[in-house]
């Protein structure tokens, strides 16, 4: 059973190395994805250019794979950033009390936010590009990762060993520190699984807005949008970026709760009926 | 024929790679109208065997069986599922453990009752039957009480109602795993009472798991012990508690305390502790931790056999005769090995170790529940209580489960602040205000230990740095020093220094309440508050934990808060005795006052509560 | 040369229907003065008429007015109105109507920049007349003509104008429609104003007589572009100007017919002059110059139907009396390694990026911009993009001007008086010699003679050519798609007022 | 039970107080103001100038600040900029293309969920019932803009069943209505109920390791009654949680949707809102979600405490 778990998780984990292994190595060896090459715009698929060319005539094979490391590089910097701050700030809310009920108080206003609107109004204020996207999804998914990580903490203060290392004279950061971070880390890295996936697809959504990085920089998601315009003639042109990023989201959504069927045995009950 | 038939039954559930046996060719009887007792500690795969019989064992896990489980000649283990289901709660009833999680949350126990009646059907029939049993199982007022919701109802209530659905379709069997461990003395008693009178009116034949002999004395016809997946004896219940033949049930029975017996030179207890279902023994399952083991026992498995008067063990040097159980009466005049008892001997007499004045801790309660809906409420957990507690006094704190004992521990050590009133701890103040003076010295003074020994230490810390912990924080010891000072404690609790680098995980029950109990002396407190620090562990252990904590407190002369709802525990080793309701201090005094003249009602109460083992008339000599 | 209306399709003209027309924002409001949507215009030149407006070929023709004289000095015009023209509620039109509108105009209208230092007075000497003076001379009518804020409002309306103009509940004009309902966001619904009293002359253009054949035109909101095509193929929309990017699949589609519109823009990318961006040094404006292949930039449109050179003109070429080839052999020239030593020269550190910046408004900016950036990126030069919205864009421009380089935007290819145009004006006067371009706009507004003009302009295309404000990259025309149904339109300036649909 | 409520209420109020403090401010640090969006690009500094001062852009923020306060406090909303009507006006008029969609795609969602999760469970180990989990899971990881593209290419483009766009009022004309909301209705559901069906299947999942099914068992129960009358009820809670709190979110979550499918609700007008810096129409528009969000929250606590005994009764 175990055995079993292991090795699918080990499937999903190389499928995604490999997704990352290819877009980080296939831009070394493609045309450069940036240099347009009007004589041969909108070009379909064909054995030179395998996925066709785009408006200006950039082959979408070489900005796929560039895509993919800026998309996958932006998920990545996106759920570290909203993991650690997701993670401080429901330490902090989950161990102390009384000031957890405040700061629970101002999530549930942040969460209230309508979250596209946020993301518009930081592509304004501080341009659209990396920046804000960082600023803007980093901020919609702190509150979940912090209320999911509070309700751990919750669960764990009431743990005997919480209260004996105070007895111990140990001060409360400290304790956070030492005691409860370190047994919430396994539920963040599952939350920052199923964080990047969720990433991935705000990253998607934004990019698809035009509130994402800037040109000629290619994402998975902006390339969905590039392609909008000629849905009609050259569907492939939506079809190929988007289904790599429901592909990579899916993985990582397998990853997220093979991940956490190791560290939730409820989870483990979960997957074993869908097995 | 008897109505049950246990031939062989092993049930073994895979594991990685191989099975692993819960229980092993387990071979018993029960005729109808009688009660077999099934004793043991802890993981002797009691559960697993009534689980087995009623089958409901295989919708948590899969499960591999062998042997015959026959009813009334029919193998059950052979049943289709449908048939089997039309067994369930028409011949065989059950009643479990946890009551509150027994029973459906949503339901009212009215329509849950019903279910348990021929199918569901709610006709008026069911509903009357209902009714009647409800009123037969001690409530007044049926009908309101089929209206009511589980969590609107006490422990001993979903009890009650736990039994009167397990008689709704009039059971031949009925089985019933650990039905009052959870619940207190006094509702313990009451709900023992109704199982007997409920037995005998409806001449049912009845299952009872327990791990107290204690209980096993007060209702069993015959008795069966288990350990480590083995019925190691089975007998009657009498010859059983008389004279007890495995080498096991032999310790069990003397690890029972007793009323009015004085045990502070120490707890008889087991050494050791169960074995895992997964470890290999070729021999007796209880042979390394048996004081009479030959070299048979450790290599050759003893069968069954049955031995005089209905007795049958599996022991290769089974004894005889009652278990020296000391005589109450006599040991009244039992002296100490150390005159700790009697406080003017000692030096630091005149002075208090602890200190309690009018303290009071009050709660605003939000209800039950995760709903925003709740309604506020105060709650006087602690209700002005005041005492004192003198340098090397041992103080017990009995009470039923909600009394506060818990509440004023955490006061005491400084982990709550109370609401009113002060506590003086080893010269520090301590009010509503939080702690006076220095935190680290008070830390230094008094220190806890925890109910639970798995849950009181950080799963990813190794034992060295657990016990490490306080020396860092509150003393300057560091390197060497202090490696020394933590191989000195695990020393001092009877620890091997190897222990220093596993994790919690890797050691027993009772090795993990050993490491909390080092971690508390690291900073040499004057004071330690243990707040049940033996009721998660097994009877055997138990004794180890407690005569350890003796030990401790002959050694270092410290003060102790020692907190248990045990009465009979608490009468044989401590000092002096408070007796805690509803957040006050009803009653203090010394065990043998206590013992022999309760002043108060409810102390009165709790002692003829207290289920235990009174030597047979005769079995002394 | 502007298109014509064809009278060979099948059929005469029918009465009646709605025609759908797609509209990428809700303007807000009809205020054509200080509402500078691309909306506003389109419905406000359907339910307002100006004193004097442009035929389709872009000659001035009076609409209300029955007449017009410019006196002897050129400093005084003089609009006689024609009679009996009543507003849609029925309200008469008086001249003061036309005065308080065309005030309104100058004082609140961008167009009217430059005629407001030699503007003296409009006044209504009597019912019919609207008397413009002015203290030096300047081509009046063509201003008026082309400025899409003079159509004429009741006094009334103009009075009741709030901090954003005049409200949407205020529209009342002359024009053939009238508003019937509006439904903020969604759509605007007009109606035949049968109230409308048609001017003389054959439809053209904005003018001539109008015949209102349809009943409504429903005007739907529709902000994403990418949904027009889609629309406009099944049916959603009879009339939209779908983008460049997708004027193949419209061409190809047999259901949809083209118009090419009259109109022109001209595409450019502005350089800042500030002392903020590398481009206050003339070397490195002179570098960007030539680093700009124009005709990639116009290839990579991909449309060349609708694409043509600028030439470095701030006009199109089409537009006889505005286009100077005086800059043609600058435009022409593209040197990328020259362009790299010039950059050097201008002191740009090997560090330093080009900050690029548009709108997300037009893909085209952006496609320039990509251009460019491949171009820089190829002599070593790094350059960012950033687009935004159009407000944050202007923002950024006004309160951050040390922020960006270059600046892509378009203009109109037919500016009424050169000095309307970014090309000349530059988008800032910080770095760039307004103060020396002055004289040269003031002899072109005294001109007397068309020689006379054609002189001041050419002066002013070398002035630009030599400043560079802005390199013009090409010049475009924006299409229309329409269904087949759609007949007597052949896509000039979004006018529906003479377009009727086939049954 | 109405104490509660008032205290929730209060908790609205301070949620609005945050969301619309930290707007105003956040608003008028971006570039880019409305009366350059009015004037465009050849408008003179003078015009602008007059044009904020008209508008009440100018001086300094806190006062602004203050004259927004109390105007909210007083039940004025201001006026939008760009169309000149009464922020709630507006509001009300995009209300309904929002609300029906995220109405019926919550209902509808929750609808499917619950069948689909019923069957699942009642008949567990069935290859079906295993393929909806994993189906679940792969829904999930749909970009809704990504599948609604698809949805218009497949079923608008190629096969024409639906129009690709716009929005009928249901009861104007209702065959056009219907065609109209099917696409980007099916796109929300895909997405809501693949999410659903997940937190109820964990759900059911909790309820079946409870002891109290082990009563049931235990009584003699047949197992499919088990799974109806106690696991399905008991594991609805926290769907109904996730229900309420992705209906919330998605009342200032379907822009994406709505603009691809040329929707004119509320996200759009707040999309346009932004980008015409209409500041009124944004605060409003915004506070106006955010109280959606909070009340619908306090609904499903309420049909909490009608469905959960705990609550009702204590
Ligand atoms: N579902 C299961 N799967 C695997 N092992 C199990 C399962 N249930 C019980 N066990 C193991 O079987 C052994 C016997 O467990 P059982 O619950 O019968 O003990 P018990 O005598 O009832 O103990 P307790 O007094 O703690 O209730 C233990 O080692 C336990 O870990
Ligand atoms: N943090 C708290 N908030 C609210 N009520 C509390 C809190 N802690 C304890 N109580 C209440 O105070 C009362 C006393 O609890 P306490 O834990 O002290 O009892 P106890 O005597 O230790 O019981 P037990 O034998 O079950 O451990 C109980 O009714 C409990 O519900
Ligand atoms: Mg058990
Ligand atoms: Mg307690
Ligand atoms: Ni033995």
């Amino acid at each position: 059973m175990t055995g079993r778990r292991n090795r699918k998780l080990l499937v999903v984990g190389g499928l995604l190395g490999l997704i990352t292994l290819l877009v980080l190595v296939l831009p070394l060896l493609l045309p450069d994805p940036d240099a347009p090459d009007p004589v041969n715009r909108l070009l379909s698929p064909s054995f030179e250019h395998p996925m066709g060319t785009d408006k200006y005539g950039r082959d979408l094979f070489a900005r796929w794979a560039s895509a993919g490391r800026v998309s996958i590089g932006m998920t990545l910097l996106i759920t570290v950033c909203a993991a650690t701050l997701g993670t401080f700030i429901g330490l902090v809310a989950g161990y102390f009390t009384r000031a957890g009920t405040v700061i629970m108080r101002v999530v549930d206003a942040w969460m209230a936010f309508p979250s596209i609107i946020l993301a518009i109004v930081f592509a304004v204020v501080v341009g659209p590009g990396m920046l804000s996207e960082l600023l803007a999804v980093t901020i919609i998914f702190t509150p979940y990762t912090a209320r999911v990580i509070r309700s751990r903490v919750l669960g764990l203060t009431t743990r005997a060993y919480v209260k004996a290392a105070r007895v111990a004279g140990m001060g409360p950061w400290k304790t956070l520190a030492v005691h409860v971070l370190p047994n919430t880390l396994p539920l963040a890295v599952v939350q920052c699984v199923l964080l990047s996936a969720g990433a991935m697809l705000i990253d998607g959504s934004l990019s698809f807005l035009g509130l994402g990085i800037s040109p000629p920089t290619a994402t998975w998601g902006n390339m969905v949008s590039d392609g909008r315009t000629y849905l009609h003639d050259h569907p492939t042109m939506v079809l190929f970026p988007g289904l790599t990023i429901a592909l990579f989201v899916f993985l990582l959504n397998l990853a997220g709760s093979g991940l956490r069927t190791l560290v939730d045995p409820r989870a483990r009950q979960l997957a074993d009926r869908r097995a | 024929m008897s109505l049950l038939e246990i031939d062989r039954l092993s049930v073994g559930v895979p594991g990685d790679g191989t099975d692993t046996e819960l229980v092993h060719e387990l071979t018993l009887g029960l005729d109808s109208g009688q009660t077999l007792c099934v004793v043991g500690e802890s993981g002797s795969g009691k559960t697993v065997t009534a689980l087995s019989v009623i089958r409901l064992l295989e919708f948590v896990t899969p499960v591999r069986t062998t042997g015959e489980v026959r009813l009334d000649d029919v193998d059950l283990t052979g049943l289709n599922p449908n048939v089997m289901r039309t067994y369930r709660g028409h011949r065989i009833g059950m009643v479990f453990q946890e009551a509150m999680d027994s029973l459906n949350p949503a339901q009212r126990v009215g329509v849950q009752l019903v279910e348990a009646y021929a199918s569901g059907r709610r006709d008026k029939r069911a509903q009357a039957r209902a009714l009647d049993l409800l009123r037969e199982v001690g409530f007044t007022d049926p009908e309101r009480v089929a209206d009511l919701y589980p969590h609107q109802m006490s422990g001993g209530m979903q009890q009650r109602v736990m039994i009167a659905m397990a008689l709704m379709a009039g059971p031949d069997l009925l089985l019933a795993d650990e039905p009052t461990t959870a619940l207190d003395v006094t509702t313990q008693a009451e709900i023992l009472r109704l199982f007997r009178d409920v037995q005998r009116e409806h001449r049912m034949a009845c299952v009872f798991i327990t791990h107290d002999m204690g209980v096993a004395a007060e209702i069993a016809d015959r008795i069966a012990v288990m350990y480590a997946g083995r019925l190691v004896e089975v007998g009657p219940a009498a010859e059983i508690l008389a004279s007890p033949r495995h080498r096991y049930t032999r310790a069990l029975v003397e690890c029972v305390p007793q009323v009015g017996v004085r045990r502070t030179g120490g707890l008889p207890s087991i050494p050791g502790s169960v074995p895992a279902a997964t470890e290999v023994l070729p021999g007796c399952r209880f042979a390394p931790r048996c004081a009479e083991s030959s070299d048979r026992c450790h290599t050759e498995e003893p069968p069954l056999i049955a031995l005089d008067n209905g007795v049958e063990a599996a022991c290769w040097s089974p004894g005889s005769g009652p278990v020296a159980l000391p005589d109450p009466r006599v040991l009244h005049s039992d002296t100490p090995k150390y005159a700790l008892g009697q406080p003017e001997t000692h030096a630091r007499a005149a002075e208090t170790l602890l200190e309690i004045k009018d303290v009071r801790r009050t709660f605003l309660t939000r209800g039950k529940g995760g709903s925003p809906f709740r309604r506020r409420a105060r709650m006087n957990a602690v209700d002005g209580v005041s005492l004192d507690i003198r340098p090397g006094e041992f103080f017990g704190l009995v009470g039923e489960s909600g009394s506060g004992k818990t509440t004023l521990g955490q006061l005491v050590a400084a982990l709550d602040d109370p609401t009113e009133g002060t506590i003086v701890a080893a010269g520090q103040r301590h009010t509503a205000r939080g702690l006076e003076g220095d935190a680290r010295a008070f830390r230094r003074a008094v220190q806890l230990v925890f109910q639970d020994p798995q849950s009181s230490l950080d799963p990813r810390h190794t034992i060295g740095r657990i016990v490490a912990e306080p020396l860092r924080e509150l003393t300057d010891l560091r390197g060497a020093d202090l490696r020394r000072r933590v191989e000195q404690l695990l020393d001092e609790v009877g620890l091997p220094k190897t222990i220093a680098d596993r994790l919690p995980s890797q050691i027993s029950g009772g090795q993990r309440q050993r490491v909390a109990i080092a971690r508390a002396l690291a900073p040499r407190p004057k004071l330690i508050v243990a707040d049940e620090p033996t009721s998660a562990l097994d009877v055997s252990v138990q004794g180890q934990v407690m005569n350890l904590l003796l030990d401790l407190r002959r050694e270092h002369g410290l003060g102790f808060l020692f907190i248990t709802h045990n009465l009979s525990l608490i009468l044989s080793v401590a000092d002096r005795v408070g007796v805690m309701k509803d957040g006050r201090l009803i009653e203090v005094g010394t065990p043998d006052r206590i013992a022999a003249a309760p002043e108060h009602e409810y102390t009165r109460t709790l002692l003829a509560a207290n289920p235990g083992i009174v030597p047979a008339a005769g079995s002394h000599e | 040369t502007p298109a014509t209306k064809s009278a060979d399709e099948a059929g005469p003209p029918v009465r009646g229907g709605n025609l759908t027309v797609r509209l990428a924002q809700d303007p807000g409001s009809l205020d054509t003065v200080r509402n500078t949507n691309a909306g506003t215009t389109y419905v406000g030149h359907e339910v307002f008429e100006q004193l004097v407006t442009i035929d389709a070929g872009y000659q001035p023709q009076p609409v209300l007015a029955e007449s017009y004289k410019k006196s002897d000095d050129g400093l005084g015009f003089t609009f006689t109105l024609r009679k009996g023209i009543v507003f849609s509620d029925g309200t008469p039109l008086r001249a003061a109507d036309a005065a308080a509108s065309l005030r309104y105009w100058v004082e609140n209208g961008s167009y009217a920049g430059s005629l407001k230092p030699v503007l003296k007075e409009i006044s209504a000497p009597d019912e019919q007349t609207v008397q413009v003076d002015l203290t030096a001379p300047f081509n009046l009518v063509a201003l008026v003509a082309t400025s899409h804020g003079t159509g004429i409002r009741k006094e009334a309306d103009i009075k009741a104008a709030g901090p954003t103009g005049i409200g949407r509940d205020n529209a009342i004009g002359t024009g053939p429609y009238k508003v019937k309902s509006w439904t903020p966001g969604q759509e605007i619904v007009l109606e035949r104003n049968d109230k409308y009293q048609a001017p003389p002359g054959k439809s053209s253009g904005y003018a001539g007589a109008k015949n209102a054949y349809l009943d409504t035109i429903t005007y739907k909101i529709v902000a994403d572009s990418d949904a027009v095509l889609n629309g406009l193929q099944t049916g959603l929309f009879d009339v939209a100007e779908p983008s460049h990017d997708q004027y193949d699949q419209v061409k190809r589609d047999s259901t949809l017919k083209i118009g090419v519109e009259g109109a022109a823009n001209i595409q450019y990318v502005a350089l800042n002059h500030n002392a903020g961006s590398i481009f206050s040094k003339p070397e490195a404006r002179e570098a960007m110059n030539l680093i700009v292949d124009k005709k990639a930039v116009m290839a990579s449109q991909g449309v060349p139907d609708l694409v043509s050179a600028s030439n470095g003109a701030f006009a199109a070429q089409s537009n006889k009396a505005m286009y100077s080839d005086a800059a043609k052999s600058q435009w022409d020239q593209s040197d990328p390694q020259r362009a790299k030593e010039l950059f050097a020269a201008a002191g740009l550190k090997p560090d330093q990026t080009v900050r690029m910046i548009t709108t997300d408004e037009f893909p085209q900016f952006k496609d320039a911009l990509v251009i460019i950036q491949d171009a820089l990126k190829k002599i070593g030069v790094n350059a960012t993009i950033d687009s935004y919205d159009f407000a944050t864009l202007m923002g950024r421009k006004n309160t951050q001007p040390d922020s960006w380089d270059v600046l892509a935007l378009m203009d109109d290819a037919n500016p009424p008086v050169p000095s309307y145009s970014d090309n000349v004006q530059g988008l800032d006067n910080m770095g760039y010699p307004r103060d020396k371009l002055a004289p040269l706009l003031t002899k072109y507004n005294a001109a007397r003679t068309p020689e006379e003009q054609k002189a001041a302009i050419d002066d002013i295309q070398k002035f630009t050519a030599a400043n560079l404000p802005t390199i013009t990259l090409y010049s475009a025309k924006s299409y229309v798609a329409f269904s087949a149904k759609v007949r007597g339109y052949d896509g000039w300036g979004m006018e529906f007022a003479d377009v009727w649909l086939a049954r | 039970m109405a104490v509660v409520v008032l205290r929730r209420l209060r908790d609205l109020v301070v949620v609005l107080f945050v969301v619309g403090t930290v707007l105003f401010f956040l608003l008028r640090s971006i570039p880019g103001d409305p009366a350059q969006v009015l004037l465009g690009t050849k408008a003179d500094p003078a015009q602008l100038d007059r044009l904020r001062r008209d508008l009440g852009l100018t001086g300094p923020l806190h006062e602004q600040y203050l004259t927004w306060l109390g105007n909210v406090l007083t039940g004025d909303f201001g006026t939008s900029i760009k169309y000149q009507l009464p922020v709630p006006q507006m509001i009300l008029d995009h209300l309904a293309p929002t609300l029906t969609l995220a109405v019926l795609g919550i209902v509808i969602s929750f609808l499917l969920t619950v069948l689909i999760v019923t069957w699942a469970t009642v008949s567990p180990g069935n290859r079906v019932a295993r393929f909806v989990g994993r189906a679940a899971q792969f829904g999930l990881a749909l970009p809704e803009f990504w599948l609604a593209l698809l949805a218009i290419y497949l079923f608008a483009l190629t096969l024409g069943w639906f129009p690709t766009s716009g929005y009928t009022p249901f009861f104007e004309d209702p065959p056009t209505a219907i065609a109209q909301l099917a696409l980007p209705l099916a796109v929300l559901v895909i997405g809501q109920t693949a999410f659903l069906t997940i937190t109820m299947e964990e759900s059911v999942l909790g309820e079946l390791s409870r002891s109290y099914l082990r009563t049931a068992r235990a009584k003699g129960v047949h197992e499919r009654r088990i799974m109806v009358r106690h696991v399905l009820p008991n594991s609805m809670l926290p769907v109904l949680t996730t229900a309420g709190l992705n209906f919330a979110s998605l009342i200032g979550g379907v822009v994406v949707i709505e603009s691809i499918f040329v929707i004119p609700g509320l996200g759009t007008m707040l999309l346009g809102a932004v980008y015409a810096r209409d500041f009124p129409l944004i605060q409003g528009g915004v506070m106006f979600v955010a109280f959606l969000f909070v009340l619908v929250n306090l609904l499903v606590d309420l049909a909490y405490a009608l469905v959960d005994p705990k609550v009702r009764v204590s």
